[in-house]
Order: C-alpha cells, then structure tokens, then sequence
C-alpha cells in the first residue's frame, strides 16, 4: 500500500513561478510523505491526470514544475493561484543515496536535461553540501531550467547560447578522473540518460536514472508504463544500473496510451519532451 | 507431513499452482507476464484486446477506495497485429498464458481469434461482461443467453482452444449464462469481471474522479458478491470455473474454491500486496491445506455445497 | 461566519437535517427510534412490514466483513397489526417516521397500508428491491418497471401520504424503475436497498456462514454503486432521492449529495461509529460546509452533475 | 468496531463438562479479550446462532455453559470433544467494579439463578476474595450450578431440596443490614432479577442485572433485542440500576423472533429458560 494520497487531494495554489519563457512552478502549501526521485499524479478535474516530479520540497510545502507541451500542461499553465488541482501520491521508488556519499568520503555527480532537471532539484538540495558536481544541459539558453537556484553548477546549451556549448556528457570523462564518482544520477532525454548509463558501466559507476514513461494508474497494476518488466510508476521511475542493464527497452521503446510498443522517437513524437 | 499438491488440471491445461492473473493486471507486454511467472502465479491473462487499437478513456482510469478499486480504463490496446507481435514467442512465458479477446459482435471476435492463430496462446477468454465501455460486453448488450451462445459459438468454431467465457456479477441469474456458454462449447467460465458501475465523487472538486464519471469495482467489495456468483455457476455447470473477485490471501483463494472455483484470479490484490502475492498466496493455501490435512486442490473443489 | 443550514423539505416533510435511519436497523420499537432521534437523525425508517408476521432466517443472520456486511434476515416482522399497535403514538417520536411496507403483490401492500392508516407514519416506502427473501422484492419479480407501476399504482390510491419507493443497485438500468415509480405516483426514491447477494464461506466450517447461505451488502462495498445509481436517477426523475449506501461520515454525506441525493440513509455505518453517527455525520458535514462556504443543503444537491 | 472476532472463528471443543443432568460446560483453549458480563455468539453452521455467557475464563482457555432446553442446546449437548463449533465475539457491556469493592472498603453481593449463574462465574473469580456474598438458587437441587466451585456461598432451592428452602431474595434484608452493600449483581430469571432491582431501589443499592433477550446480529444494529430503547447486546446485557429504572419492559416484556412484543410469560413459553 501507498504512504500519501490514493485518491486526488485537491490542493489550493499558493504560488506561480515562472521558471523560463515555457516553464512554471505551481507551489502548495501541505506537507508530503515525500523521498527525492518520486512523483505525483496531478489531476484536472473533467480533463486529464499526469505524473509530475517534485521539483520543491519543505516541511510545509511542496512544488512541481511544468513545461508547456500539450493541452494538459497548457491547461496547467493557465491556472491562478488560489484555484485548486488535484494531486495524489508520491508515488514509485525515488533515487538511494550510498554510504559513501552520506559519511562524506565519496562523490556524486548529478546530471540534468530540460525538463528532467525537476527530478533532480530536491536530491541536489539534498546532496549539495557534499562533493557533488552538477551540471545542466538544455537545447538553448531559455530552456534551463533552476540555474540561478544553485551554486557550483556547470551549463550546457546544444546551441551555446549559455555556459558551454555541447551536451552535459562531454566532459564526464575528465570530470571522472578528478572527482572519482560513486554514483552518477540522471534525469532528462532518454538517449541523455543511455550515454550517461554507458559511461558508468564502462568505468564501473553506480548510475541511477529517472525515466519517464506514459502512466495510467501510477500504482504498479496496469502495465502501461512497462519498461522490459520493470513498471516505472511503481518499480521506477528511478532505476540502477543494475535494473537498466536488463531493459533492453530503456533507450530504445515505449508504449504509447494504447499500449502499442514504439521507438523512444515515435513516442517523442506522439508526447514530446 | 507431505507438502500438499497444488496443481491442478484447468481443461487440459497444467497449471502449477490455481493462481491465474486476470485481464487488465500487468497483461501489456511479455516481459511483465515473465515477471508475474517468476512470482508465481500459476497462469496469466493478457490485457484484453480488440481488432482495431484502442487508447481507452482519459485518466484518472484506476482509483483505489476503502473497500477495492474502481477503474474504467477502456479497453487501451493496440489492437489485434501488434498484440500478435508483442506476444510472439509467448512460450518464453514459463506458465500458461491466455488470451483475453473483445468485439462488439460475433465477428469481431473471430478476427481477432484468426489473427492471434499462429501464436501459442493457451486458451482463449471471451469477457462478455465489461460494465463501463460502450460498445463492448454489457454496454453492446453481451450479458444475454442469447448473445453469450452466439459469441461463444462463433469463436468455438476458430478455434481449437479452451474458450474460457468471463461472466458479470451484475446480472442476477448468472447461472444462465454460464449454461449458455457451457452449451454452446465454451471450456471453462471466469467469474468474475467487475461490479456494478460504481462512481466516486472528489468533494472539493464536485466531480466524478474517473475522467469516464464511472468505473467497475473490484477488490474486497466485490468478493462475496464473486463468491457467490462462483457458488450458483458450480451447481448449473460441468466446465471449470476460474473464480475471480477481491482474493487477496490463502483463505479467499480457498473459500473461493469451496465455493466451486478450479482457478483463482488475483487482480486487485496485486496492488496491496505487491506482485508477489501470488506466491504468498500458494504459501498461505500450503499451509493452511497441510494443517486441515487437505492433500491437494481437487478435494476443495465445491466442498461448501455438502 | 454562520452555522450551514441543514434542514432539508422531502416532498413537503421537513427534516432537522438530511440523516434518515434505513429500515432494518433498530426499527423494532418506537422506543429505538426515539433513542435515534436523540442522537440526531433527521428521520428514521421502521423494519420493513409484511400483512403476517415473518420469523425471517435462522441465525446467523447478518455478518460484518471487511468491505461492509452481509444480511439475510428474511424480513422478520411481527406482521402488521403488531406494527400499528407498536407504533401507535408515533407523534411521540421527534422526527419523521416513515412506514417500510412489503408485499409480494399489489394488493398486500394496499393491505398493509390499510392497516397503519390510524398510525401517524410520515411516509410509506416500498422496497422493491431485496435481494434475498424468496417471494419479496428482486426474488418475486418486483425489479420491473412494469412491477413498479402496479404496485406504486395501487399504494398510491389507498394513501394520501407521500410514498418512497426503494430500489435495487442489482439493476443496471435503475433509471427506468425510477423514473416508472415517478410515473406512478411515488413522492421519492430511496436509492438503494443492498447489493449481491453475496456469500462468505467459513472455511473451516466449509459453509456459507449466513444461514441463508446469500445475504445483501451493506457499507463500504456498496457505496460508489449506490452513489452512481443515485447519480443516474438524479438524470431521470424530478422527485427527491434519499441516497443510502455505505455513508459514514460527512464527507460520504455530501458525495451523495452532490451525486443528486436531497437526504442520505445511514445503517451499516451506525455498526462502525456507533448510534451517534447521525449527529456526528450532522457536525462533519457543518464543518466541511463552513470551510467550503455553503450554506445549505439545496445548494449542494447534484453539483456533480454540473 | 468490536474487539474479538467479527465473524465466526471455528473452534475445538478441548473438554466437555458434565454440570448437572441437563448441564454441559464446552471448553476451548483459545484466548479471548473478555470481561465478566460479555456474551459470545455460538454458531452450530447450518443449523443456528445463539448467545451465551462465558462461565470459565484465563489467559489461554474460555469456557460457557449450555442448559438443554430446546433443539439448538440439545445438539451442542449432542457435540463430542475434538469436534468444532463457530464462536464470534465477545460482545457487548460487561460487569462494572466499583472502586469502593476494588479498594476493599466496600462489599459486593452476587445472586445467581438457574442457568443465569453462567454469566456470572466470572465476576465471582474475580471478587471472591473481596467482601462478597454469593446466593445461587434453583427451582431444585439437580439444577444447583457451579455450588462447588466455590467456598462461602448460600444455596437456594425452591423445593428446599438442597440449601435453604426458597429463594435468594428472601435473606437480602438480613444480609443487607449486617454487610451493607454497595453492589448487588444478579443473572437468573427476570423476574427473580427485577426483585432484586426493586430491593436496591428500596435500599439505594447500586444494581446490576444481566438481561437475557432474543438476538439476531449480536452486535447492536438490528433491534430484535431492544428492551426500551436499550440494545441489550450492544448496551447490555447488563446494565445498571439507572439505565433498568428506565426500562419499562424490564421485567415485563420481550420480543419474539418476528419482533412481536409480548409479555415475559408467553416469552417464556416461546424460548424457556
Ligand atoms: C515520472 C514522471 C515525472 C514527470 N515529471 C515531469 C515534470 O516534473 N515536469 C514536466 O513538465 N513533465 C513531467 N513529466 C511528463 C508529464 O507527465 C507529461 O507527460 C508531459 O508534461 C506532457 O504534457 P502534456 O500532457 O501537456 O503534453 P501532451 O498532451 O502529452 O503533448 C505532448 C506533445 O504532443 C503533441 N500534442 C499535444 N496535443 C496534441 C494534439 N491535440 N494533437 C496533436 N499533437 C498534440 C505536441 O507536440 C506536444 O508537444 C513526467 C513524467 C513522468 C513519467
Ligand atoms: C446474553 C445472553 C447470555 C446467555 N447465556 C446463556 C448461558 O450461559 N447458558 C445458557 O444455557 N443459555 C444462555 N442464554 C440463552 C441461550 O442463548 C438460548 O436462548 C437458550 O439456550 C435457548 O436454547 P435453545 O435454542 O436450545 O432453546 P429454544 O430452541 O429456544 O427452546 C427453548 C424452549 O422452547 C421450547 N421448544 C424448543 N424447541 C421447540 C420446538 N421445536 N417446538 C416447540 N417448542 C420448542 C421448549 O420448551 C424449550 O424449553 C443466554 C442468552 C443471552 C441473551
Ligand atoms: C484496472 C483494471 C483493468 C481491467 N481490465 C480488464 C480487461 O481488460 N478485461 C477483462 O476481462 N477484465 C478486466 N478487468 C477485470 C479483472 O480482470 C477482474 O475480473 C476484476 O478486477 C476482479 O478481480 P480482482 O478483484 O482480483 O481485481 C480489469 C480490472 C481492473 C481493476
Ligand atoms: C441487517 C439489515 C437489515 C435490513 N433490513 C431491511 C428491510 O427490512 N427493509 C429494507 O428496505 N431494507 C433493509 N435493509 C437495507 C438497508 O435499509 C439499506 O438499504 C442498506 O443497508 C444500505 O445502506 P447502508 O450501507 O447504510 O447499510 C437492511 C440492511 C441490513 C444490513
Ligand atoms: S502506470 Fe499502471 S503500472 Fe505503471
Ligand atoms: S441482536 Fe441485533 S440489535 Fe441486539
């Protein structure tokens, strides 16, 4: 059984951030069950329900972020502080954090694409005062996502219109060498995530990714969201190293909302990212 | 003492243990119904499918409540050609795996049943008995003796395979159309599918929570009402019955079997014990069948009828 | 900020609050039903009375379970020139009482009627609808709309009192019995008797447990069956609904209220929250009112359906 | 919600009893969450469901006792160790103690008559070492129960077969003026009970009396047992001068199974006791 919510909760708005030109956070104030990595379902009475990470997290408030894509986010994007949605969860397996990192001895690092960055915000509060690099990437400058939240942390833009030019990956070799990872945690396109998952199984790093996959129920009975065996609502979304090498999906298929099984391309296409 | 024997024989089909997943759970890809083998589960059920794809309703499609869960998911799949690709090869499924199969008419059934042909299903389920979707099971009017035996009769002659018929408690004489089916060549019955339609409204939003306003209860509310259904069926026909409806432990896996069941589908139960619960249950039936000394699966079969 | 109002007009019968007492449930004696009163319901129902008095079932006759209960009592009664000497002086009772009346045809219940003419009864029900006593309600064919007709029919010209008529959550298209009810005359519907039949088995006894082996369910089980069934009803008909089903707090009070319901009956509940339910229930639903700035009833019935 | 069992738990009878020619006592080893006073529900499956007082009691063993009456009793008495029987409960409002007797200031008095004496072994257990009286009676010697289980009682009988010759009431003036009570307890016949209910009115004694009544569901929800206003499975069975001062058919009337309201004779040659 679920800790949290099994039926919608509807929460009052407290607060809209505006993150970038396409992006906002809707902030609430009610305290949550809540581990770094999991999600909530957020419900629009009448229209649709989506899972969201937990992009703040305090004692007596919570906050996810959204990126305008389709008519769901659009929707979201249009509500007024003061109004209310509806949110059940956390749901699903959030990232571990070793031993290693925790006694201060180790060193993590932490790697964020687009929208992906919103799974990661409450770890890197989490992990920030330990050895642990961040670094963002996004397509363009617009696009990325809490680089003022923090200290330390390393940009990318595909198209170098902020911090370096090129993808989050490139320098991972030599940051490796100087920092020695534990443990690389991941969240954002999949074939970001597959690179970052290829590096630390060649150089023997425990690697965590969040992956996205289209959910119905959110609670480990429906099977949409299947992942080579894996339900990345309940299982997931965060995996191991150990669980992804044993998706041959991961990077490659997903199912789209009629269960069909397609390439991770056909699905971007159908739901964006 | 000898570890009781939990086998049983489900027309013609060895099944390790009477555990079956039913339609709807987990039943969308192969390597989740690899998953449910490895936890045990004695067969499975793959998510029922129709010729065409289907995205099936908006979510929220699945809600728990205090006494089971209600869902009107819509009969989502991708449609009959992919179901065949995704579930080639499903002999790399350790256990029985059976075919759940929809239509709106006769026809619709036998095409879906033709394209599934060169796949090694081990029997074909008809569910004549989804409350909550137009167009298909009671909404298309299936829950009639005169539809049951025209469904049923049409796909026996597609296939050579057990047709197992999936009734609905929602109508009082059920007996009857499991005799429909009986007679017109169906091999065992699945009894049940879910209840009712049932809604559930969110206060502060005024709204029905299902984007469908309604969907069909499952899970301990529907488990007497199950119980029952599985009791009448035992007393008007031969064939075996897979008695599905809130098991979630060994007993209600036994009780269900006094009550006439062969098979017990364990749906619902997955969500509040986690899918290894079908293991939990065979340990549970182990033990409780060893301590009432009860050998095997055959001698409970409707002994609540003595 | 000012206390919600919770006074409700049923067909012209005014009510402290929306809370009435089921039939069944302590509707023995006019002494219980006082006591109900005390602890705040908005009206109460007597046990349900037949021509002859009834020893109903051998024990067991009700059975909790997880999900709710299960009853088979078989509608007991002390017949009804019993009942009218027992509730003679029902103006002694604070709040509304209405008569339960069964039959197996039209002309029993017309019988009754005549019988408790003298007795001041607020309202008559019919219950249409039990799912388990041979010769009454689903059992004696009272589940049509044709069956309907005629006894609403006939009660309506033996009586000037305002008449319920209680249905069953066993049949899909309750809407039609609703809106056949209206037809005939009946002043409301009394949305719904209980559920099934169901049955547990005791599986060390390898028996039914109820000693009518199937009993209707009450409670938890019942209540998004009987909160879509209102909802539906609301859709047809223009007379009030008394929701009834599974309500245990407030919360489940305005659920079904928002589903279409003018009043809620509360049985089951009374097993797990004890008599003072109905006065708990009243001050939950305050409280949510207040919070949610309503400020009554009316306003709250059939939003869901906006 | 009830302590104990909700639905009818099988168990096997340890030992049977013989208590007197018509008298059995059914022995379990099961423990029980039970006070003096509680009633459990016996169910012979397939046959019927009837109340009964638990008469022995520890902390891994309950026992009642059966008075052959009518068809349901005779095949209990007809039931052999090993065999099992469905107990559900316990149910209901037990004995109270006051602190006056828990303090050993004040003293108490039981009157036991007939097979009533069965609900109150229990309360005897625990106050016999207190300043208590104990009166049984019966309409003769053979129908004498539990007399040597315990030291320091009176016995009555009504054809003077065995004890004193009448019943117990007879001496409680007596035994009033040397011992002044300030609880008297009783089970037996209604009316011996209501005499007794009387007498402390009279002498400002606390009373408490244990009803016997017809019982369908057992657990206060169907009103077959009500006797004013009061459930006497739920409320009850026994209650206290107080709630049996307000109660116009103790003493006097009782339903029937059709809930037919009749006077406690003709209850009485319906159910017998
Ligand atoms: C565990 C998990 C965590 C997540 N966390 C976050 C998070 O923190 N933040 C976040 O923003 N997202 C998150 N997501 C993704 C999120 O759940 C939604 O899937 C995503 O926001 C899609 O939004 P949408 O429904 O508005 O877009 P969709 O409706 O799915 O549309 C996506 C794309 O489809 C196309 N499209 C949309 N509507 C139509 C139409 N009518 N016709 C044709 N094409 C159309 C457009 O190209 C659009 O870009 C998460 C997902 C998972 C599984
Ligand atoms: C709280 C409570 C506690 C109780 N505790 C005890 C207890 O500890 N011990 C105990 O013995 N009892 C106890 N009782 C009473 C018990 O529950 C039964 O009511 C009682 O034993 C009746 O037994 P029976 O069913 O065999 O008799 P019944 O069937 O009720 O018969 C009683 C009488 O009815 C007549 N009768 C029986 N069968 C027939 C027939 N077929 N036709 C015509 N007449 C018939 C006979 O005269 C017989 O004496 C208790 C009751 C209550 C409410
Ligand atoms: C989310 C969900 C989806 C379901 N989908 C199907 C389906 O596609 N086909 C079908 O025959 N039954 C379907 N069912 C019904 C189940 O197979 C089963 O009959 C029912 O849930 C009762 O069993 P349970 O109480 O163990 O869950 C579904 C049930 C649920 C809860
Ligand atoms: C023990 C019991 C007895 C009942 N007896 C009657 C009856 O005599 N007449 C009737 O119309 N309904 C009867 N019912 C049905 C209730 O009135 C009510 O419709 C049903 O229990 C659903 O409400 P609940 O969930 O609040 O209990 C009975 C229910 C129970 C549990
Ligand atoms: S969304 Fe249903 S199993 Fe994950
Ligand atoms: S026996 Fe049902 S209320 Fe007491």
């Amino acid at each position: 059984m679920n800790e949290g919510f099994e039926q919608p909760v509807m929460m009052k708005i407290d607060k809209i951030i505006d993150e970038s030109d396409d992006t906002k956070s809707f902030m609430f104030r009610h305290n949550l069950d809540y581990n770094p990595g999991q999600f909530i379902m957020v419900w629009l009475p009448g229209i649709d329900e989506k899972p969201f990470a937990i992009s703040s997290f305090g004692e007596d408030f919570f906050g996810f972020t959204v990126l305008a894509r389709g008519n769901f986010t659009k929707l979201l994007h249009n509500m007024k502080q003061g109004e209310q949605i509806g949110i059940r969860g956390p749901f699903g397996h959030g990232f571990s954090i070793p031993d290693s990192i925790k006694d201060g001895t180790g060193s993590a690092c932490i790697i964020g694409g687009g929208c992906g960055m919103a799974s990661l915000t409450v770890l890197i509060e989490k992990l920030q005062d330990y050895n642990t690099t961040i670094l963002i990437g996004a397509t363009t400058k617009t696009k990325l996502l809490f680089k003022n939240r923090y200290k330390d942390i390393t940009l990318f833009t595909d198209d170098g219109s902020e911090g370096r030019n090129g993808y989050p990956t490139d320098i991972l070799e030599d940051l490796h060498k100087k920092h020695k990872y534990n443990i690389i945690y991941t969240c954002g396109p999949e074939i970001m995530m597959y690179k970052v998952y290829e590096f630390c199984r060649k150089y023997n790093i425990q690697c965590e990714a969040s992956l996205e996959r289209y959910m119905k129920c959110g609670i480990g009975i429906c099977g949409q969201c299947v992942c080579d065996g894996q339900m990345v609502c309940k299982d997931g979304p965060v995996f191991d190293s150990q669980a992804l090498g044993k998706m041959s999906d991961f990077g490659s298929c997903s199912l789209l909302k009629s269960g069909q099984r397609v390439s991770l391309k056909e699905y971007g296409e159908w739901i964006g990212c | 003492m000898t570890t009781p024997n939990l086998t049983i024989d489900l027309c013609g089909i060895k099944l390790s243990n009477p555990t079956v997943l039913p339609s709807g759970f987990l039943g969308t890809s192969k390597s989740l119904l690899k998953r449910v083998a490895d936890n045990g589960a004695g067969a499975a059920t793959i998510k029922s499918v129709s010729f065409e794809a289907r995205e099936g309703h908006k979510n929220p499609t699945v809600i728990p409540f205090e006494a089971g869960m209600l869902n009107a998911v819509g009969y989502s799949n991708p449609g009959a050609e992919e179901t065949a690709r995704e579930f080639a090869n499903i002999e790399d499924v350790s256990i029985p795996v059976i075919a759940s199969i929809i239509g709106t008419e006769a026809g619709d059934f036998v095409r879906v049943v033709d394209k599934l042909s060169e796949t090694q299903f081990s029997a074909i389920e008809l569910p004549l008995s989804c409350p909550h979707t137009p167009g298909f099971g009671l909404l298309a009017g299936q829950g009639t003796p005169e539809s049951t035996k025209d469904i049923v009769s049409a796909v026996r002659k597609a296939t050579k395979l057990p047709i197992f018929v999936k009734l609905s408690p929602n109508i009082p004489e059920i007996w009857n159309l499991a005799k429909s089916a009986e007679d017109a060549g169906a091999n065992a019955i699945t009894a049940v599918n879910t209840l009712g339609p049932g809604m559930i409204i969110n206060i502060e939003a005024r709204k029905p929570v299902l984007s469908y306003k309604v969907g069909g209860v499952s899970g301990q509310a529907l488990r007497p009402i199950a119980t029952r259904c599985v009791y009448d069926i035992y007393e008007a026909v031969k064939i075996p019955i897979i008695g599905t409806g809130g098991i979630s432990t060994g007993r209600h896996a036994i009780e269900m079997i006094m009550a006439g069941a062969t098979a017990i589908g364990v749906g619902t139960g997955i969500y509040q014990r986690g899918i290894d619960i079908f293991r939990k249950i065979c340990r549970e039936m182990e033990i409780w069948m060893s301590e009432n000394n009860f050998n095997s699966i055959e001698e409970l079969i409707g002994i609540a009828h003595e």
